[in-house]
């Protein structure tokens, strides 16, 4: 379909500003006409336009309310259309961020309370709702970790990661100067512990564990792990991107990790429109609490505040005080669910996750074949071997039919990697008809793999070249020209 | 409420083809000892009636101002109702990022039209698919100019937003860049002097921000040849994006990286958060500028359409050695921006022609009353400073009136005591503006 | 604002297509005489900014109550969140009546679903896609009985909503039908001694509701026979949608046309409309019916799809022979009660026994403080009726408090001075009721 | 796609109902077990499976957002989603029908500024808001003829309707007991002055004109119409569905129509929603008004309220004032608009008009060859004869062009009826490329009339058995049984 550039019209018009009610000079009066811009170049076109092209395009695009979204470690769960109303109550949107306290008493209220919902469920001693997304958290954690060697007068250079972990955890460390160190999994899929025993020297910070990790597995051995850590003075931190696995069935504060970021995009049903916006709180115990980012919302008597008063803070990863609109989101979800509710959600991740493997293991091989938590990670090593069928095809195919298809290719420890995630809100019908049609795909491999090959075929566009958009990267509209 | 759909039917049929007797065998790979015995003590469960009342009451406990004269960051704009139309049609929000671009066309063409969008606007080449807000766009400007100049010297303006500063300098540290502040002269611009001064072969970017935070329109005229004289980066920032349909472009004035708030773009204040981080740059910097791009591209068939591109950037491909650690974004902000932009079209200019007459009103009156003073000269777009006798108070009575007064300087900037940085916008009528003056007027 | 999108230039184009030289000459059928020199004298005319503002400001006219003890005729229930974002899409809110079957599918479908779910709760085997209202569907049962039976006299139970017995009123003046109103009786169910009496072999239709005006359960097993008895027709209506969830549906009690108010079922109050009128009657009457009906049939292929069908009966096709001269219709609403009652599956008889719970609570609570008392004694679903000293002195003490307040029976029944109706849904809590009930103590 | 009902499965849910927090009893104490249902046979999923169901019957229809929809007689314009928005506001939803009008002053206001700008655009003395839709409207109008000459002691029975006008005239005289009288139309379209001059006795009320009327065209011998009704003691009623075409541009109250109906939802832009909910304002001259339904908005002093202080009123048409929140969206949408974008309106929806007209006569035969107002209408006469192609085959095929069809077979008058009506909210572009579409129907008709009367084949359901549904109804689910 044409770019909104291509329907544009000199001289049409979406909108009216009003009229200048005031007194007022021409601009040039004002400001050096050097620094004044010389044209507006965007497109023009009446708000029928407008909508139309918008709607056209959403329907063009493929979201959880039209069908099974099983993308592993992302948690596309259904979001509840009350947490968006509840978002949109003007009390929540139209305040300013330095709207005096007395304002925002609601605000305040509820991102204070979010936070002890949040220590609570995760038996840390304290949160920050700081960080804008997973990734943001995450840093955030390294540079707590850092500052915390820093005070402590110790020079810690490196940071272990496993080689399971998601990129963001390797990108997050080398953003905060660390090198960092791979550790391999084991024949499990867990932490190797002898290699990690090795690595965890004195100039490691720490180790950075998904927990359950990449593969859906919940680390067996972490006791060991955490000992090994903590006995060399490190510090663990938990990506808490997959806690949709174990709310009510354990808390990581209480197995021994000293920090986590959650993602609430994730496992707090708030939706991922499109690549955002996220909230990535940060947890950890008692005594990392002083390196959290300023300002902190506290509560003296009845009242709310924010506080800057914390000297050994890291400082600040954004402007104001996190996405807040998020956290409205997450907040109502929590007040829903309450820890009953959370821990059913869990329950049924991973009951969804453990059947989908049970009924699609004779057809795929399984990366590890145990037990899972909320997701399950195929290879397609056996289509390639046997048909030259590539996840990436199968991926593809699984458009054909309708559903939107697993993540692939990672983990990357897995060869043709195709990691299901398909969280608690989706139907046993739902399942089974993905598992069909994962089936026939499977069959299709073995009969036909040309047709596998050339998914899909039902889409708005065919494969797409990445290679060319790559090499001559067109970003931005050039223009008739 | 829960929204889990499986019946006990379906739970026990479904353990058994898993082969476990129970829910609980499921989670046998979790330590004994780590095993939770009771549910978090949270808040009791509420039904969907229940909640939305506790939200609506929530909600009621913060109070609508009755107009908001602050910027300093975040800007009280009109949002037209077809950007809440389009950003609430479920196929947009609750979509993940578009990594199967063949069911992802739509966000993906969005994203592409609003990095151009971006782009025109900036006077840049390249324009990303967002940043989490303007100070963290900031912050990851200067470290990408750190690791492409391989130096370690960051400076910064006085007059870029205290917060985006302190973003600047968190990020800096953990990176183990220093931070150097260059102070404004006597009109509130960039002390061009100071910074030739402060400025070295170690120096990757000089960080400035246009209108600064005292709403003065620096002239990168004069700055673009001291920071590019080194070899650093000029970025340029905004915190206020509607100033970009008025102002000339910096990328038009010779900076490397834009970037910068776009909030003010059909984006609502939300108490400071989701944002919009703006990130433009120059083709040289494509390949490693950080975050999400849109690329154009064919089919099979030769047909036009998107992908995410030059993922080698990304961390989910080059790992460690990525040149960002972001992944979620803010793509649903970016599809507001959009919606937002192609509404105003050529109108963006007369909005931001209109937010300047509001300003000058604003202050032409305030400026008139006994006492009350403009300390600086150079010239605005809608925020400027005024010195009065006591800000706090005249704050204090507008917030009897309901109303969101002006940023008291001082905390940030301990010799301007007596500052108040004010904003006009569009949303406030010329009767808003008189009563808010009478107010401050009344304060002795 | 206006939202032609005609250039000058496009202007200029079409008029040359057409063959004609300005705009004016379009318009040359009118005769000159009657041509206006000027244009309209409206308000002029506002952005959208500004309209935005003058409806907020409007709006905020209005008290938004603290609770709602009304109901007569219009009740206050939870509308869970999906309700308003399916309504809320465009595909569904911006087209017409499904006209071309092919693309409206949707609709159609949707439309087949509520006339089930609608004939299920109604006990009846057919419904329509709606009709204006609850008063206006009994006002098209009554001309339709009237009609098949080629009689002239309606019967309608004076505990009949007041509202309703003056549409049926208005429906049977325009066609010369007479109409008896029929009274109740001391428990406050409808008299059928009297209603033995009344009718006659020219008695079109008994129309009857229940829960009734005053909130009395009828026993349609007692007035069934009697209306029968002479061959008239059992119209039985109801204003509270949600009641039909614990009641026994009058079509298994004998009624012939089941028809009545739907806006309890995810529709707001909205000051009274739009609302949502729900036609249900017998097969016999099928292809008599008014309004719209979707109707299952096959494609081509073979393949399940639905039209609108035995459009015979309708004006567009019938004309002056037409069943009705019912065009447009409530069908958003339709598929907003749609919606509700998917949301509610088999909890709606949970809502329903909870709005027993929270009215016997008010009820209790009232009729215990000194000089109030119960005139009725038949049970009630979520409204009943008290008499109190002074009513409109109790209306004025919560009215103070910001509470909407019952409905003083006397305007309409001079007979009953000191009666007020009362309503408690599942929108008030125990806290509220308490509240409600400490003002109601304190007036003397 | 599945009914809802096939979905169902026993024991989901998409609620929660709050418990009872007051003190209960068993209900059978309360109500007689024979009073009460025995079960509620509503279906029973998800909140996702509810969500889905729904959106993807959303994406099974067309509407005007989608595109171009020329559905003649319909006025299917864009509407802006500010007036959505204004709905939407608590202050106009949340309000009780019976709350006092201390509680409800901006509602109030709201439709006595409504009724005075009808007043002024339309030329009448007073306006009921009461009608839900145009049909309701006729029918208030009609009562208040027969009333009117009830008061008046003169017995009328009759009613005269022109040959073109929409079905709902007839229906509606006769829903009033009138006994309706056919006008033949003149060679021109318009109405037959002999005609109408035998027809129009002492017996008859009233002559109920369309003006516009539904072939597009204003009444030019008007003012001779006018006087050869009101000669004979008669009333000239006015369909006012057509009022698109002449805002701005002429009052019928000032050509001399006593009564009038509007369709705000055609005029006033607010969404048709499928089939309603509309609102049909009657508005009448100066000596009628006392005949308009209650209540009626009256101000006294600052203050509005309701009064039922109207003797001679025909009484009630609907329950409470009217379909209130259509209103909203007519009063923002006339606040934005104001008189010169009004007569924007209607000068674009007839230029549009005529353009088409224009464009596609070459192709399609004119009903009457003459200038337009707001629609035009062609018959496919010509296609039957040379191609066996009818009206029906061409609408389907737009179909697969992705264009809403005109409406067709309508007005009755016009073999093989196609009535187009643009609008004013489309653009040059959006109609040549209708018109485009057309021309290559035309000639498919010629080249390959098989493949149009086989049409539509880009449909999610080809064409559908319209007899087999009327002649078997199933109008409701019967279940599995
Ligand atoms: C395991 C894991 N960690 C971290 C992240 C990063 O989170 P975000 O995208 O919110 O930055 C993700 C997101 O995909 C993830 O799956
Ligand atoms: C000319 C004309 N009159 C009356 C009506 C009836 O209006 P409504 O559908 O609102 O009842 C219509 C609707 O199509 C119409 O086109």
């Amino acid at each position: 379909m044409d770019l909104i550039f291509e329907k544009s019209r000199t001289g049409r018009t979406a909108s009216d500003i009003p009229s200048v009610d005031v007194p007022s000079i021409p601009l040039e009066g004002l400001i050096d006409e050097e620094l004044l811009r010389k044209d507006v170049d965007l497109p023009e076109v009446s708000e029928l336009d407008l909508v139309r092209h918008f709607t056209e395009l959403s329907r063009r695009n493929f979201g959880v309310d039209l069908g099974f979204y099983p993308l592993g470690s992302c948690t596309m769960k259904y979001n509840p259309k009350i947490n968006e109303e509840a978002a949109r109550l003007p009390g929540f949107t139209e305040l300013h961020p330095y709207a005096p306290a007395s304002f925002t008493q609601g605000n305040l209220e509820l991102m204070y309370e979010l936070r002890l919902m949040l220590c609570e469920l995760f038996g840390m001693a304290d949160f920050t709702l700081q960080p804008a997304a997973g990734a943001q958290g995450e840093l955030t954690g390294i540079m707590i970790c850092k500052k915390y060697f820093e005070k402590k007068g110790e020079k810690r250079t490196r940071i272990l990661i496993p080689d399971a972990a998601h990129g963001t955890n390797p990108a997050s460390g080398a953003l905060c100067g660390f090198e960092t160190v791979t550790i391999p999994s084991n024949g499990e899929g867990g932490v190797d512990i002898a290699a990690l025993r090795e690595a965890m020297t004195e100039a490691v910070a720490g180790l950075m564990l998904t927990n359950p990790n990449t593969l859906g597995f919940f680390e067996k051995n972490i006791g060991e792990v955490a000992r090994i850590v903590h006995d060399r003075g490190g510090l663990l931190y938990c990506d808490g991107a997959n806690a949709n696995a174990f709310l009510g069935r354990t808390r990581p504060g209480d197995i021994g990790f000293d920090l986590i970021q959650l993602n609430l995009h994730k496992t707090f049903s708030t939706p991922h429109g499109c690549g955002g916006p996220g909230s990535g709180p940060v947890g950890v115990r008692e005594d990392l609490a002083r390196f959290l980012p300023v300002p902190r919302v506290i509560r003296d008597q009845d009242r709310y505040r924010f506080s800057e008063d914390y000297p050994d803070t890291i400082g600040r990863v954004k402007a104001f005080y996190g996405n807040f609109n998020v956290m409205v989101k997450a907040y109502t979800y929590l007040k829903l669910l309450g820890g009953e509710g959370l821990k059913r959600t869990s329950d049924m991740a991973v009951l969804n996750a453990n059947y989908i493997k049970a009924r699609l293991s004779p057809y795929y091989d399984l990366a590890y074949d145990r037990m899972c938590m909320h997701e399950c990670v195929f290879s397609g090593s056996r289509q390639v071997r046997s048909h030259e069928v590539h996840t990436l095809d199968i991926a593809k195919r699984l458009l054909d039919y309708g559903f939107h298809p697993p993540t692939i290719y990672f983990p990357m420890i897995v060869p043709e990697a195709i990691m299901i995630e398909p969280t608690e809100t989706e139907s046993k019908e739902t399942l089974d008809a993905f598992c069909e049609a994962m089936i026939a795909i499977a069959r299709e491999a073995e009969e036909n793999p040309a047709q596998v090959r050339g998914a899909p075929c039902t889409t708005p566009v065919r494969r797409l070249d990445e290679v060319l958009a790559a090499r001559k990267p067109n970003v931005s509209w050039p223009g008739e020209k | 409420m829960d929204y889990t759909p499986h019946t006990p039917d379906d739970i026990a049929t479904m353990l058994q083809t898993i082969g476990v007797a129970s829910l609980d065998e499921l989670f046998s790979d979790i330590p004994e000892a780590y095993r939770l015995k009771n549910l978090p003590d949270l808040p009791a469960p509420l039904s969907e009636q229940e909640g939305w009342r506790h939200m609506v009451h929530l909600a009621a406990q913060n109070t609508l101002p009755a107009m908001t004269l602050m910027g300093a960051g975040a800007y009280h704009h009109y949002i037209p109702a077809v950007v809440g139309h389009i950003v609430g049609r479920s196929e947009f929000y609750t979509a993940y990022t578009p990594y199967q671009a063949e069911i992802s066309q739509g966000i993906l063409q969005a994203i592409y039209e609003y990095q151009t969008m971006i782009a025109r606007l900036t006077g840049m080449p390249v324009a990303n698919a967002s940043m989490y807000d303007g100070a963290s766009a900031m912050a990851e400007g200067a470290v990408l100019a750190g690791k492409t100049l391989n130096r370690d010297r960051i400076l910064i303006a006085r007059s870029v937003h205290p917060e985006y500063r302190r973003v600047v300098a968190t990020y800096c540290a953990a990176n183990g860049y220093t931070l150097l502040e260059i102070p404004y002269s006597a009109t509130g611009r960039l002390d061009t002097a100071a910074l030739a001064q402060a400025i070295d072969g170690q120096a990757a970017a000089v960080c400035i921000q246009s209108p600064n935070f005292f709403g003065i329109i620096e002239d990168l005229r004069d700055i673009e040849p001291v920071a590019h004289a080194t070899g650093a980066f000029l970025i340029s920032g905004f915190t206020e994006a509607t100033s970009l349909g008025l102002l000339k472009p910096a990328g038009e004035l010779g900076a490397d990286i834009v970037c910068g708030e776009g909030q003010g773009f059909g984006n609502p204040m939300n108490y400071g958060g989701p944002f919009l981080g703006i990130f433009a740059a120059t083709e040289k910097l494509l390949r490693k500028i950080p975050g999400r791009l849109s690329g154009m591209t064919v089919d099979l068939d030769g047909k036009r359409g998107f992908v995410l591109t030059l993922q080698a950037r990304e961390q989910h491909i080059r790992r460690e050695k990525a040149t960002s650690n972001i992944c979620t974004n803010e793509a649903l902000c970016a599809l507001a921006a959009s919606v937002h932009l192609v509404s105003l079209g050529k109108n963006l200019r007369k909005l931001a022609e209109l937010n300047v007459h509001k300003a000058r009103y604003l202050k032409g009156k305030l400026s008139a009353l006994a006492d009350w003073d403009l300390p600086f000269t150079a010239p605005v777009y809608n925020e400027f400073v005024l010195s009065c006798p006591d800000p706090e108070k005249v704050n204090a009575a507008w917030q009897e009136a309901g109303i969101v007064g002006g940023y008291t300087l001082e905390k940030d900037y301990p010799e301007r005591k007596n500052d108040l940085l004010l904003c006009a916008t569009e949303m406030l009528g010329r009767a808003d503006i008189d009563r808010a003056v009478a107010i401050a007027a009344e304060v002795r």
